[in-house]
């Protein structure tokens, strides 16, 4: 269990921010560790000692980048923040294209905090990109064997030689599925050069970082309005989410950005790793504690409490989510001032008092499958 | 084996490769079985589906395939034909001004759990269980009629029977026939089957009656200082929790303190989680059901709210139609095709669970030995005082125990569950719940909204002790 | 090049492993955003691709529309591709590629 | 010329057939399945099997109807729409009655089993054809997409598709024998904003078992969308073509 115990370390913090959890023992009956104890108490504090820079990019649509690989491992390891644009979820790039030249086998293996970590990772992208090809054979073949099946049923073949090809099909399927658990044990790396990988190594030979951390937009505001992590203010950040002046500002250019954060910060708050569920066609996935300890075991739409959608439309998120078997939860956001009051506090940057104006309430929609609840 | 690898497996395609339950479409109906059924048999086993091919492939042997499955279909509709022996046939008699049916000498198993008897032993069936009950072919339709004999200009009284077209004819309005495809589904399947609002036997209600009023008023006071929604009083904690000055001066020493800091900010419906939440609710329910309606009434014009129509009980032998307890499920129909109808809205949910009245399941996971006999009341008395004040004394407490039984058995096997997994139940299954059941132009398919409130549960990792330090 | 582009032509060189990767000349103008199309080959396959990218946020309406793509095929698409690739580039980090073809015909 | 009665119900949003010739019909020259409701006597403890009515959608009702005019099909036989009514007129029902006294007599004597199904004038009700012109003409989105759908080859079999995620799904041939290819989801407008979320969730899932996701889409104004069209699948006729496109969307595989 070295891997768990690793893990246990490097993600030893929820969040960004840090408890004071360093203090001295305080031992009853000596005073002098009273002493100390009050001393260390009162000159440390939570606050971070570094700001983290972000790099907003586009105009209406836009990019929320943290390029600092130091930053971006900080922001992955301290509560699962932002997803790397050439990763599955941590920025694992660099260090996979260093692998895939050969690089960082001889020389330059580049020295960041996870170093220790660094086959794990790799081990992920790998495994899935094997997985893929095998299906891509897999289909291959699978159309190969109906080709055959056509053939033979033009030819007036028996049925007992198309039950033989059905056969080889299901057979064909137990070979894929033993074939993929098999890719989960070894993994190898293939270690093609391209032309266009010139273009990553700078003039002294080292990989240029191309990967950014890229943080939702509601991440970015968790990470500077309710924790002081990111290096720009709350209404900064809102003015550029919001590209518009102050006073020609709607209602509904900022409604669904409250929504989500709303959701965001009450799974967030209660210790939820809230990650996008884009991939599931809903708006968030939570995890207990993160990615690399389990699957997400949630997935949330974000709704207004008066909104109603084509039937069709819950139908088929449900159905994308009960495929990966995971629990739907339907997030409603109930506005309890009227939207001039809302637009106001907007204007006038009072996040506190915004935010606090709105309320959620949750509801698990679940297939019910009448013959199994029968008794 | 590494925890840390595990995800790639949140790719969805990897689970829907092997997923069984998605794809009802890969597998076929094979009618041959259904056809070979002999009518006298009961004991027959619903045949297995068999293979279907991907593509139209224009050969000889798909067509001859298809010919086959098709000939089969339709023996097997032809040959399944309505009605039994006619000795066993049990007559019933449509009466179009009451839009019910009457069997004037009633028998058979249907009895158990469908229709009203008078004190002349007849028994009255509601329109959907008269048709029902036709289809099945267990009774057999009639309706009377005065004539006037041409040649005499007598007036005499004559007995025609019904067709099963002519019953689908009698249908007042599509909702009623929307219904009767949810009940016929329910029945087919064993359940028992009541409309929600039949008052054709003693209701039983998880709710006391009002006028119980010593309950209810301390519940009312209890009330006015717990609302419906925790609407946290913290602004001014919150105006200094959310600025600058608060990492500053505050010191956390665990992640849990600042967690408690973060949940402040947006108040939540937290949903009722005890009895004692149920019941407070219900009398608030009812002292100010009249404002809180009125937004909503102007926002859907357009749309029919959807309401609760059947109470469901799961199969059972021992069910007493005069007298049954509450419903294991309400069902709330709802036709996805129809102009007048839209999916619930979250107030329109909040309606519909305030009005549930059923075994609110999620309390036998907090109350180990619960005998719904003790939380329902059955004509404003506490059901079992009602019960053993009826002479069938005996049976009735073995029907009322039968149920429960199954129950507290495996609650005793799940005690020692870690907070952990109960905790994941509780966020899973919710707490009040209703089957939405969608129709789709004659498809029948069941979804189970429950009220879940993770509000109220906090999952932030606690990091074990370091055992070190206690050491020193 | 616009961010866009950049972004999703180096997602294909440097993590989808695409060959011969190149930003096709041709562009219009919609709702303020330009379309413009990226071609290229990809890993194990034959066959050219055509790649349109698109943004995605979790708080905007969403630029794509049916006409959107009816341009597409109109004026930037060749004969010799049947099909694009659409790719979302959403404000997670993410981009997702899935193919886009005309009418119903080839069941 | 035979006929194929379909009874509209109260709404007039679903219709049934309760003639089982009419089903078979239906489902060999039209490719038209339905779903089977009522309860199979024969197996009356489940909801696999099922026996007739067999209920039509109103889309697919106005389909038909709008083909058996052009003399599409097989061009023999004729779309009724019907409801039943109870018959008033005394005469008659004396009439009906004194026929069906000696049946039932006959069935009493012999002590035999006994059929149920009446043609179609028979019963104490009668079919009134009405009027179908109004769902002829039926020109709601559902419509034009399920007219669409059925033009481009009739055999193909357009069934809800609820249970699936989606608004149909689109079989190539019977459902006996095929798997169905696509599914079919609610059409949207040309200018409306695409529920990226959506759509791309359920394509990617439908990928994976070997189906495509098909998007239709109208037109606003009827007239416009012709213009500039190149973009319209050729097999699609003439009438529907300015009001429905189709994509179809499918994952890649990557990303």
């Amino acid at each position: 269990m070295a891997k768990g115990h690793t893990a246990r370390l490097r993600y030893k913090y929820p969040l960004p921010i840090h408890p004071i959890d360093d203090l001295p023992d305080l031992i009853p009956q000596n005073p002098l560790s009273w002493a100390y104890w009050t001393y260390c108490y009162l000159t440390k504090v939570n606050y971070l000692k570094f700001r983290i820079p972000v790099e907003i990019i586009g105009q209406k649509y836009v990019h929320i980048l943290v390029r600092n690989s130091y930053h971006m491992q900080y922001l992955w390891e301290n509560g699962f923040f932002g997803t790397g644009q050439f990763s599955r979820s941590e920025p694992t790039w660099k260090n996979r294209t260093l692998e895939r030249l050969n690089i960082g086998l001889t020389n330059t293996r580049i020295n960041t905090l996870s170093n220790n970590t660094i086959p794990e990772t790799l081990q992920l992208e790998e495994i899935t990109k094997r997985r893929r090809m095998l299906r891509i054979e897999f289909k291959q073949q699978r159309e190969k064997l109906e080709k055959q099946l056509l053939q033979l049923r033009k030819n007036n073949g028996s049925i007992e030689e198309e039950k033989e090809l059905l056969e080889k099909e299901r057979e064909m399927l137990r070979d894929f599925k033993a074939k993929q658990s098999l890719i989960d044990i070894e993994h190898s790396f293939n270690n093609n050069e391209r032309l266009e990988d010139f273009e990553l190594i700078d003039t002294n030979g080292n990989i240029i970082e191309l990967e950014a951390l890229e943080l939702l937009p509601v991440e970015a505001i968790f990470l500077t309005f309710s924790l002081p992590v990111l290096n720009i203010s709350v209404q900064e950040l809102c003015s550029r989410l919001v590209p518009k002046p102050v006073q020609n500002i709607k209602y509904d250019d900022i409604q669904l950005l409250i929504r989500k954060y709303i959701v965001y910060h009450h799974y967030r708050s209660r210790g939820w790793c809230v990650r996008s569920g884009i991939k599931f066609g809903c708006e968030y996935l939570l995890y207990k504690r993160g990615p690399p300890f389990q699957h997400a075991e949630f997935c949330v739409l974000v709704l207004d409490a008066e909104e109603s959608q084509d039937y069709t439309w819950y139908s088929s998120i449900a159905r994308v989510i009960g495929g990966a078997r995971k629990s739907l939860v339907l997030c409603y956001v109930h506005n309890e001032l009227p939207e001039k009051n809302i637009l106001q506090l907007w204007k006038s940057g009072n996040f506190t008092e915004l935010f606090s104006k709105f309320n959620v309430g949750e509801i698990v929609y679940k297939r019910w499958v009448p013959g199994k609840n029968r008794d | 084996m590494s925890t840390l690898d595990k995800d790639y497996e949140n790719d969805p395609t990897k689970d829907a490769l092997d997923d069984d339950e998605i794809d009802d479409d890969e597998l076929t109906q094979d009618w041959s079985k259904i056809a070979a059924l002999s009518k006298k048999n009961p004991n027959y086993t619903i045949p297995k589906r068999g293979e279907k091919d991907a593509v139209i492939d224009g050969t000889n042997a798909q067509e001859l395939l298809l010919n086959n499955a098709r000939n089969e279909m339709f023996e097997a509709l032809e040959n399944s034909v309505r009605g039994t022996m006619i000795k066993s046939q049990v007559k019933a008699y449509y009466l179009p001004l009451q839009h019910e049916a009457i069997v004037p000498h009633p028998k058979g198993n249907f009895l158990q759990s469908m229709g009203k008897a008078d004190k002349q032993g007849r028994v009255f069936l509601k329109f959907h269980e008269f048709l029902y009950l036709a289809e099945r072919g267990t009774i057999t339709p009639y309706q009377t009629f005065c004539i006037q004999d041409p040649d005499s200009l007598e007036e005499q009284t004559i007995e025609l029977q019904l067709s099963i077209q002519d019953l689908y004819s009698f249908f007042k309005s599509q909702d009623e026939s929307d219904n009767f495809l949810v009940f016929a589904y329910l029945k087919r399947l064993g359940f028992i089957v009541n409309l929600t609002d039949s008052n054709d036997c003693d209701t039983t209600s998880f709710f006391p009656p009002p006028k119980k009023s010593i309950l209810s008023n301390i519940l009312n006071i209890y009330n006015t200082i717990r609302s419906i929604f925790t609407f946290h009083k913290l602004s001014l904690f919150n105006a200094f929790f959310y600025s600058k000055w608060n990492f500053l001066f505050n010191r956390y020493t665990t992640s849990g303190q600042i967690y408690v800091g973060l949940k402040k900010l947006i108040p939540f419906f937290k949903a009722p989680h005890t009895r004692y939440d149920l019941l407070s609710l219900n009398s608030q329910h009812k002292l100010s059901s009249d404002t809180s309606h009125k937004k909503q009434k102007l926002s859907n014009i357009n749309f029919k709210p959807l309401k609760i129509t059947f109470d469901v009980w799961k199969p059972q032998s021992n069910y007493k139609k005069k007298v049954p307890g509450l419903p294991d499920y309400q069902v709330v129909v709802f036709n996805k095709n129809d102009p007048h109808q839209r999916f619930p809205t979250y107030l329109e949910m909040r309606k519909i669970f305030d009005s549930l009245d059923y075994k609110f399941e999620y309390l036998s996971e907090i109350t180990d030995d619960l005998s719904w006999n003790k939380y329902s009341y059955t004509n404003g008395m506490l059901r079992t005082a009602y019960l053993s004040s009826i002479k069938a004394k005996a049976q009735q407490q073995r029907s009322s125990q039968n149920p429960n039984n199954p129950k507290s058995k495996k609650k005793k096997n799940s005690r020692p569950t870690s907070q952990f997994v109960l905790q994941n139940r509780r966020l899973k299954n919710g707490y009040r719940s209703f089957l939405l059941c969608v129709i789709d132009s004659g498809i029948i398919s069941f979804v189970k909204i429950s009220e879940t409130d993770f509000g109220s549960e906090d999952v932030w990792y606690v990091p074990p002790k370091n055992i070190k330090k206690y050491n020193k | 090049m616009d961010e866009k582009l950049e972004l999703v032509r180096n997602n294909l060189v440097h993590y989808q492993q695409w060959e011969d990767v190149r930003v096709s000349p041709a562009s219009f103008q919609w709702e303020g955003e330009n379309i413009q199309l990226i071609i290229g080959k990809p890993s194990n396959s034959e066959r050219e691709e055509c790649v349109l990218p698109v943004e995605y946020s979790q708080y905007q309406e969403s630029l794509l529309t049916t006409n959107l793509i009816d341009a597409t095929f109109t004026n930037l698409v060749s004969e010799e591709f049947e099909r694009i690739v659409l790719a979302i580039i959403g404000d997670d980090g993410t981009v997702v590629f899935y193919y886009i073809t005309r009418g119903t015909s080839t069941i | 010329m035979s006929c194929i009665d379909i009874e509209i119900g109260p709404s007039g949003h679903v219709g049934h057939v309760h003639s089982l010739e009419a089903a078979r019909r239906l489902r060999t020259s039209h490719g038209v399945v339905g779903v089977l409701s009522g309860t199979l006597p024969a197996a009356a403890q489940q909801n696999c099997f099922l026996y007739l009515p067999l209920v039509l959608p109103h889309e697919e009702i106005a389909w038909l109807l709008r083909r058996c005019d052009d003399g599409d099909g097989d061009g023999k036989e004729k779309v009724r729409l019907v409801r039943r009514q109870v018959t008033e007129n005394g005469s008659q029902l004396q009439e009906v009655s004194r026929k069906q006294a000696v049946e039932q007599a006959r069935r009493d004597e012999k002590n035999i089993r006994f059929h149920m199904t009446y043609d179609n004038n028979s019963g104490i009700t009668h079919s009134k054809e009405l009027d179908p012109q109004y769902l002829r003409e039926c020109q709601c989105t559902r419509c034009e997409v399920y007219t669409a759908l059925k033009e481009g080859d009739a055999s193909r079999v357009v069934a809800a598709g609820s249970r699936f995620g989606a608004q149909y799904t689109l079989y190539p041939g019977d459902p006996l024998r095929v798997h169905a290819t696509m599914l079919v989801l609610p059409a949207v407008k040309n200018n409306q904003p695409w529920d990226v979320r959506a759509l791309l969730s359920i394509a990617r899932l439908a990928t994976t078992v070997r189906k495509t996701v098909l998007l239709p889409s109208t037109s606003d104004t009827k007239t416009r969308a012709t213009s500039d069209d190149t973009s319209i699948d050729r097999r699609q006729s003439h009438d529907t073509q300015n009001h429905v496109r189709f994509y179809r969307l499918e994952w890649t595989g990557f990303g």
